[in-house]
């Protein structure tokens, strides 16, 4: 059963929601809820037998989809994608369980389980188009749950998020078509295995243009500046769980997919876009930290500050070293955390007075102390407090990025000081002073079914915060093979420079990744 | 020595736990004499550790368990205990304790009670790792542990608009200069390739001065936003808003010497680098003025004891940044003692004064609250520097230092501070105890506080008074560690003419505050020309700074950021992406009657149509026919 | 006094023309027994047909069988021309008539139905597109696209509502243009080469080196004209909508796909030399009509109110689409042609199916037309399976993996990529990207929105019958596991494609 | 003088550009399908004479072909002309424009 656990852990979710339809209205939540939980238990199983130690994809599966033209079933985790995996299911269940009373909430289920398909194989994939197919398929539930349970703009905003990020992949559709022919210039077959094509080693000129066709794919889901303007409105409009889904793991694959694809397959075009994209990541980290500031809807403000974050994540991805990528997919798992927290709990407020508009609250820490508590933890956490989930990644992706430039490092580093501008004040205007709009004056504290989401997401919070060494360490050890690979296989200048070589973990370098030169 | 290590750091983690299980609770005496007791543990095994120290013996170094590995970078949870460390460690922990027991009268009657023990044993942890770690990475947990614990307790009473804005102001500020300790963290590991003390120490020497005087700026810039040095310094006037026992142990004693105990800490890279040193310096002594003379006028009886501490603040770092740390540190204790004295006994008064904070609606204090009045005029002695009060030793050596070193700009601006904080303070003094009972117009009865919150604060009198006599021992001891040396003035007739000159000058200027201010009769209602003057107006605004900031960042930023949402974010970014798809969609709309459903329009499209492909087919085969020609036309026009 | 010709009976290979002739047969015996007893039910006929459709398949396999062995067959005087497309092209046309000849059996009646002539029609259209795909005559090309073409124009007429007059009016008024252009056409190459036979032609202009390339160039012209006209290439294509609009839902469906295979086939045959013998006008002209094509109609698709009509302006981009396969002309993008074509069918047959199922006598105050999105608004909440498979293949059409189409555009792409069209693929993936907003709008209207008041569901299934839920069932089977059979279809095709030296 | 091929084929050109531009402009249902008449015949003229140049028999087979299309096709243009006649009792081509857009 172990050897198959990624489908299984893929298609459980699936096959349950087939079988949903079955199911009795008011019998749903539970079946959500035990299959969410099983779901969960196999993916800790799957992190109890991952073996953490070892640089390589494990649990790798096989199956030829359509050989005559090289695309396979391959599927397999490393501790990149391992723990993103975990989180996913995490967050299912956590969201089914704490899944407040919705119209319909059969299909609200259903569609949940679906996404957890996609999530799932997005992060487990090995060959390109089987990531590609679970990358496009994880938009049509969210656009349903956008646009089926959102507010007043959710047409308009499940529309945008369709169309914006399905034209960005279809680039990068193209792109990996591109790659794909190239290989087989190279080698005469047709392979979209990733694990093929991080055998090529490609001539500068094409990797910049394949990278910038990736590029745009990963973009606009992470998504970067300019391209985030549909977050706000997908996150504005979405259900509570739908915007703690797509904070939470959603919004990783694309900065995933940096990491996946443009790095190790096209290392001198990183270290080429290294500057440009750090410019982007830190205006992404300024500017929508002032621009979240400014708003009014406190889940706007949280919308923000999530791009806000993946600006340093990118940044962290592009620091190529060791300590810049593992921070940054470090981040990936804080932020989900941290984020999909910040979402339920706006949720809680939204479920007791139906309005989001900060100016509508104040006092709450009066009325609410534990949910005043709560938050203002997870608040901490968002600003990169030490011994919280989000410092350890933001404090090592901006070390890694200091070694590439200084200045740069100084500028992002200012996203601390704005982050917390922005979060102290939204925190101040909603829950310090007095009660003064007197619908908030018998507001009742959080109840038991969100405490069962909430305080779990605390105590990951904070016990990663305190020792992330289980969850580091493999990252690390996977991290620390592709930086190799990417070094080995840079054949500019600037690459070699700008990639640092680690000769000492010469031995933990995949079979894998061994280099065959393009002739 | 281990256990007492781990008793000192943890004892205050606890008892912050144990708190915060009541927080949603209603007051609950016990969580203020659990949380006393558990600090106190600390503060003895933290005295045992002292003891351990004093005998020469080892300083205690433990690695609990790794915190971040990854690539080279290794941070371990590492602890050590030395000299200047447990130097800290019994400041805090004394000062703290007290703090605490003094607490459980103050908050008598909030209904925050349980939470306030919570916050602040939670801040005597956070305090207790900066000054007990290892490694910077260690020492920046505790750093962002302190601001977090001083916001949460200068925003205690979050019901109140200017506290939690005080609060909040307080937290940005120190992010501000967290950043700049954050990029010397960085420069620090990318240059030494450890952030452990002593490896980094060891590093630096083989450092070149650039990076290293870097790696001093950027870690002084943390320093100035915990120290609250220019120009961050508005965040601790302001901080005044919390209850007064935080004022004491986090904006007098302890967490605002932080910064002084970054310098000290880091004294091998300083004495590396002494232009920043010198840097430093001057700067302390121009704190130390520029505060001292907005403390001269103001109205406000805590915002002048918080200017007094950055003053010596100010005189700390001027003390530090001459490479004269044990000075530094040695007035850092000294400091803590009075200086928590005067807040603890200013929050007597209080509560006396029902929250009334205006020293000129006070007065004739004295005889309702004789022993506040006795520790407040003892605590000011040693603030002044008087003989043979605490301040004394450890301000004179400062000066003194400052002359050895031929610094005399310095000296002298120290000097006249030294002068400008006696004549504050005993204005202060007496205008809150002496001359006439103006608080009767306000129809106030003030009474002395609970006896054993006057108890609790008799180690700090005694402290206040006493503390020169450890000069020497104390320099015994950190003198392994810190390259100090006793700064002699060579004859020794200066020395004394120097020590006589300065008290007789501080000693005048009492006197003269008190003739001053002793008799005052009325409320100063800004009729009076000297309050029309523009020195005053300039003092009494705090040189306009907090006006400036208030005006062209914090309302240019809020603009700004409305501007870049409504304008750049919304009318520029997404609108571009609504406008692409606008186009696409508007050209469908408007080309769609070519649609006309009209037959002989159809036909007309597809005879056009093939006229097109014919007319493309003509000229082609033209093109293709006379070739040669064309190619010879265009050769000889030159393409 | 001319000499008796003797030709022997092998060298005609009569069993050249079997597939064509069974439908015919089929055809002749339906009116037979009409003649003997009239007033038969329509599903005998139905069943008739499906019958004769079945041995005409079979037959084709058979053909498939010696064609795999010994190659491309040559019959009747070498007019017969049986390689690797004619037979996969004859696959597409009649599978997709046995698909959609059921759809006759509806719930509601409709009374072109019950006439057998509906049936013998359609048999004899069938087999003009056979003859169409299986010869490079061009004259038997002529006659096969005329017999099919006239044969479509009544069945679309016999729908007998002012609209579908109208239609067939039109068609047919513009397919006589349309022929005349062929015919023009053909008696350009007929000038210039003296040969009729598409590979003789071939021969004889690459013999000539392409002498008169201007002449060339207009008959080209024509041919490409009347081609357009078929495949319905932007400016050629402007009866499509309107067709499509006025042809019941099933007839619409049929439209999109079996004319057009047999004219890509044609196409292919008739462009396939001249782009490889480098005709830069050629090139340029057909780049043109696949981008104008795909991004016009596309737009145009993204404002219409009416489904059907929106998805026949999708399949004209489609077709534009599919078109650029004909332009880049490898093998592996003439494999794609086919691959994209299989899939498309059984996405496209189950879209309209849907809109078959849905189609009601007589409309709703709210409802402007047959189809309208509004009609469609809330149907998750009244008809929750009919509007998943109604979703399913809206989002296949989109090309959303797995489903069926996505795998036709990866590899139509993939080819265009292959033999360096860029820019083309870009645009390519571009148009895939607009186009889903249009699919997206129905989903929106069925998923999003609330129903219409007093809509109890019903409506979407009132044609509906055991017949019509099968083939619908058959068509959201092959869309959802389409990956399953990628890949021996891809083997199939391109093995074919490649033997019969395209 | 000697009539030769070209003779033919400018006539037949010239006939298919008279269709042409009847189709275009006639509105009138009936004139129009003559317009397409003569579009088919202009070819079969060019068919004819080139046959009799080439010497040989195809020409004038697809000519045939085309004859008998035409004939069928007007059979069935005649057949929806006169459907159309009695639904609206117009054969204008401006009465059938209800599909648009």
């Amino acid at each position: 059963m172990l050897d198959h656990i990624l489908s299984i852990l893929i298609f459980f979710p699936a096959l349950a929601g087939v079988f949903g339809f079955m199911i009795q209205k008011d019998g749903m939540r539970a079946y959500g809820v035990s299959v969410a939980a099983i779901e969960f238990a196999l993916s800790l199983w799957l992190w109890y037998a991952f073996d953490g130690s070892v640089s390589g994809m494990q649990f790798m599966e096989s199956l030829p989809l359509v050989p005559s033209f090289g695309i396979n079933y391959t599927l397999g985790v490393d501790g990149i994608s391992l723990f993103i995996i975990v989180l996913a299911a995490f967050f299912t269940l956590l969201g089914i369980g704490s899944l407040t009373d919705t119209a319909n909430v059969k299909y609200m289920i259903i569609t949940l389980l679906f996404l957890q398909m996609t999530m799932v194989g997005v992060f487990a994939a090995l060959d390109a188009i089987v990531f590609y197919v679970f990358w496009e398929l994880s938009l049509v539930p969210m656009v349903y749950i956008i646009g089926a349970w959102g507010g007043p703009l959710r047409i308009y905003a499940s529309i945008k998020f369709f169309l914006y990020t399905f034209t960005g992949s279809l680039v990068m559709l193209v792109g990996m078509l591109f790659m794909a022919y190239f290989y087989y210039q190279a080698t005469g077959v047709w392979s979209f295995g990733l694990l093929d094509w991080y055998r090529l080693v490609l001539p500068e000129n094409l990797q910049l243009w394949l990278f910038a066709a990736f590029f745009i794919g990963f973009a606009i889901k992470v998504p970067m500046f300019p391209f985030h303007t549909w977050l706000p409105y997908a996150h504005g409009q979405a259900p509570t769980i739908g915007s703690v889904i797509l904070a939470a793991i959603l919004l990783k694959m694309g900065t995933y997919a940096f990491v996946r694809f443009s790095l190790p397959l096209f290392p001198d075009a990183s270290a080429f876009f290294m500057i440009p994209i750090a410019i982007l990541a830190i205006i992404m980290v300024i500017y929508t930290a002032m621009v979240a500031y400014a708003q009014k809807d406190i889940k706007q403000v949280i919308a923000y500050s999530s791009i806000s974050h993946m600006g340093i994540i990118i940044l962290g991805t592009f620091a190529l070293n060791v300590e810049g990528v593992t921070g940054s997919i470090f981040l990936m798992l804080g932020h989900g955390v941290v984020a999909g927290a910040l979402f339920l709990l706006v949720g809680v407020i939204y479920d007791r007075r139906h309005t989001k508009m900060m100016s509508e609250f104040g006092g709450l820490a009066h009325v609410m102390p534990k949910y005043a508590t709560i938050f203002a933890i997870m608040m901490m956490a968002s600003v990169g407090m030490p011994l919280t989930i989000n410092f350890v990644g933001e404090f090592l992706s901006l070390l890694g990025f200091y070694q590439q430039s200084h200045i740069l490092t100084l500028l992002a580093g200012i996203g601390i000081i704005v982050g917390a501008i922005y979060m102290l004040a939204a925190y101040k205007k909603v829950f310090f002073g007095e009660v003064t709009n007197e619908k908030n004056e018998n507001l009742p504290d959080v109840n038991k079914k969100e405490l069962f989401a909430l305080v779990p997401l605390v105590i990951v919070a904070i016990w990663l915060g305190v020792y992330p060494k289980p969850v580091l360490d493999p990252i690390n050890n996977s991290v620390k093979s592709i930086i190799q690979l990417m070094h080995n296989k840079s054949i500019t200048e600037l690459g070699q420079e700008r990639i640092p070589d680690l000769v000492k973990v010469k031995e933990i370098v995949i079979q894998e990744t061994t280099i065959e030169e393009v002739r | 020595m281990e256990k007492y290590l781990y008793i000192a750091l943890f004892a205050p983690l606890v008892s912050s736990l144990f708190s915060a299980l009541f927080t949603a609770t209603p007051k609950k005496m016990f969580t203020g004499i659990v949380a006393s007791l558990l600090i106190f543990s600390s503060l003895v095994s933290s005295f045992v550790l002292l003891m351990y120290i004093l005998d020469g013996g080892e300083p205690v170094h433990v690695e609990m368990m790794t915190w971040m590995a990854t690539g080279h970078l290794y941070i371990p949870f590492g602890f050590i205990v030395d000299q200047v460390s447990v130097t800290m460690m019994m400041v805090v922990t004394l000062v703290s304790t007290i703090v605490h027991i003094y607490s459980i009268g103050y908050m008598d009657h909030d209904k925050g009670f349980n939470r306030f023990f919570s916050w602040l044993s939670a801040f005597v942890f956070s305090m207790m790792v900066l000054v007990m770690s290892d490694n910077y990475a260690g020492l920046f947990i505790g750093w962002e542990g302190v601001g977090l614990c001083s916001w949460g307790l200068i925003g205690f009473w979050f019901h109140k608009e200017v506290a939690t804005w005080a609060a909040n102001e307080a937290f940005i500020m120190n992010r501000i200069a967290d950043l700049g300790m954050l990029i010397g963290i960085f420069l620090v590991y990318w240059n030494t390739g450890t952030l452990q003390y002593d490896g980094a120490f060891a590093a630096f020497s083989t450092l070149d001065t650039a990076t290293l005087t870097w790696i001093g700026i950027f870690l002084f810039i943390g320093a100035m936003g915990k120290s609250a040095q220019f120009p961050l310094h508005t965040w601790l006037a302001d901080a005044m808003e919390g209850p007064t026992p935080v004022s004491a142990l986090i904006h007098a004693a302890t967490m605002v010497t932080a910064g002084v105990y970054l310098v000290v800490r880091s004294g091998e890279l300083y004495d590396l680098i002494p232009n920043v040193g010198l840097f430093i310096a001057s700067l302390g002594a121009f704190v130390a003025l520029f505060a001292a003379s907005m403390a001269l006028v103001n109205r406000d009886m805590k915002r002048i004891i918080a200017y007094s501490t950055l003053s010596q603040l100010g005189y700390m770092f001027a003390a530090a940044g001459l490479g004269a740390y044990w000075v530094a540190l040695f007035h850092l204790m000294a400091h803590a003692f009075f200086k928590a004295l005067l807040f603890l006994g200013a929050g007597n008064v209080m509560h006396a004064m029902h929250d009334e904070l205006d020293p000129f609606k006070m007065g004739g204090l004295k005889k309702v609250m004789r022993w506040t009045w006795i520790m407040m005029t003892i605590a000011s002695l040693a603030l002044a520097g008087i003989f043979p009060f605490a301040g004394f030793f450890s301000k004179d050596t400062i000066l003194e230092a400052a002359f050895a070193e031929h610094h005399f700009v310095i000296y002298g601006v120290l000097l006249f501070t030294a002068g400008l904080t006696a004549f504050y303070s005993f204005r202060l003094v007496a205008l809150i105890f002496h001359g006439e009972e103006r608080y009767k117009i306000f129809g106030i009865h003030p009474h002395e506080a609970y006896r054993f919150m006057l108890i609790a604060m008799s180690p700090l009198l005694i402290l206040a008074m006493i503390a020169g006599v450890f000069q020497v021992p104390f320099f015994e001891m950190v003198e392994e560690i810190l390259n100090a040396h006793e700064y002699h003035i060579h004859s020794h007739t200066t020395l004394l003419i120097m020590l006589v000159g300065t008290q007789v000058f501080v000693a005048l200027a009492i006197l003269y505050a008190y003739k001053k201010y002793a008799s005052w009769s009325s409320v100063p209602d800004g009729t009076s020309a000297i309050e029309n003057s523009f020195v005053y107006k300039l003092l009494y605004n705090q040189y306009y700074i907090p006006y400036f900031y208030e005006e062209y960042i914090v309302k240019s930023y809020k603009e700004m950021s409305e501007v870049f949402w409504t304008k750049v974010d919304m009318k520029i970014v997404d609108a571009t992406v609504d406008g692409i798809a606008g186009i696409i969609y508007g050209t469908g709309e408007k080309t769609r009657d070519m649609q006309s459903g009209n037959l002989s329009t159809m036909l007309k499209w597809m005879v056009a149509g093939l006229v097109g492909l014919l007319s493309l087919a003509v000229v082609f085969g033209l093109a293709a026919r006379y070739s040669d020609e064309i190619l010879s036309i265009l050769s000889a026009l030159g393409v | 006094m001319l000499a008796p010709i003797n030709i022997s009976m092998e060298s005609l290979n009569v069993l050249t023309l079997t597939p064509m002739l069974i439908p015919v047969v089929g055809a002749l015996l339906i009116l037979v027994l009409d003649v003997i007893k009239g007033g038969l039910h329509k599903s005998l006929y139905v069943v008739l047909s499906l019958l004769f459709l079945a041995m005409d398949f079979f037959s084709v396999v058979d053909s498939a069988g010696i064609f795999a062995q010994n190659g491309t067959v040559l019959g009747m005087f070498d007019v017969m021309l049986i390689d690797g497309l004619a037979i996969l092209a004859q696959f597409i046309i009649v599978l997709a008539s046995m698909l959609f000849i059921p759809l006759s059996l509806t719930h509601k009646r409709f009374h072109e139905f019950s006439y057998p002539e509906f049936y013998a029609l359609f048999l004899f259209m069938i087999s003009g597109f056979q003859f169409m795909v299986a010869t490079d005559n061009i004259i038997l090309i002529f006659v096969g696209l005329e017999t099919s073409s006239l044969a479509l124009y009544t069945l679309i007429a016999m729908h007998n509502r002012d609209k579908s007059f109208e239609a067939a009016v039109k068609y047919f008024t513009m397919g006589a243009l349309a022929a005349g252009f062929f015919s023009f056409g053909a008696m350009v190459f007929y000038a210039l080469t003296g040969s009729v036979e598409i590979n003789k032609i071939a021969l004889v202009l690459a013999a000539n080196g392409y002498a008169d390339i201007g002449y060339v160039l207009v008959g080209v012209a024509f041919m490409l004209g009347a081609f357009a006209f078929k495949l319905s290439l932007i400016p050629f294509h402007t009866w499509a909508p309107d067709i499509y609009e006025g042809s019941s839902a099933s007839m619409a469906g049929y439209m999109s796909i079996v004319p057009k295979i047999a004219a890509f086939i044609v196409a292919m045959r008739f462009f396939e030399f001249l782009v490889h013998s480098g005709i830069v006008w050629l090139e340029v002209v057909l780049y043109a009509f696949v981008v104008l094509t795909m991004t016009a109609s596309n737009m145009w698709a993204l404002v219409q109110t009416d489904v059907k009509r929106m998805l026949a302006y999708s399949s004209i981009s489609h077709a534009g689409f599919v078109m650029a396969a004909i332009l880049i002309g490898t093998t592996q993008a003439n494999s794609a042609l086919f691959l994209y074509w299989v899939l498309f069918t059984f996405t496209n047959l189950g879209s309209f199916s849907m809109l078959w199922i849905s189609r009601q006598k007589n409309l709703p105050a709210h409802q402007m037309s047959d189809h309208s999105y509004d009609k469609f608004a809330g149907m998750i909440k009244t008809a929750p399976v009919a509007a998943l498979i109604m979703g399913l293949f809206m989002l296949s059409l989109a090309g959303l993996p797995p489903f069926a189409l996505f795998w036709g555009k990866l590899y139509l792409i993939s080819s265009a990529v292959t033999s360096g069209y860029t820019v083309l693929a870009l645009i390519m993936a571009l148009n895939s990207a607009i186009a889903g907003y249009y699919y997206l709008k129905l989903i929106v209207y069925m998923f999003m929105k609330e129903p219409v008041m007093g809509n109890d569901g019903h409506m979407y299934v009132a044609n509906a019958t055991l017949a019509l839920k099968t083939i619908i069932g058959i068509a959201a089977i092959g869309t959802i596991f389409a990956f399953v059979a990628i890949n021996p279809l891809l083997e199939f095709i391109t093995a074919f494609v490649y033997n019969s030296g395209y | 003088m000697e009539i030769g091929l070209n003779h033919y084929l400018v006539l037949s050109t010239i006939l298919f550009a008279i269709g042409l531009v009847g189709v275009m402009r006639r509105k009138n249902l009936l004139l129009l399908f003559f317009a397409t008449e003569i579009l088919l015949n202009s070819v079969n003229v060019a068919f004819a004479a080139i046959s009799h140049y080439y010497g040989d028999l195809t020409g004038q087979m697809f000519a045939f072909f085309v004859i008998a299309i035409a004939a069928s096709e007007v059979a069935v243009g005649l057949g929806l002309l006169i459907v159309w006649f009695k639904r609206h009792g117009s054969i204008d081509l401006d009465s059938l424009s209800s599909m648009k857009g």
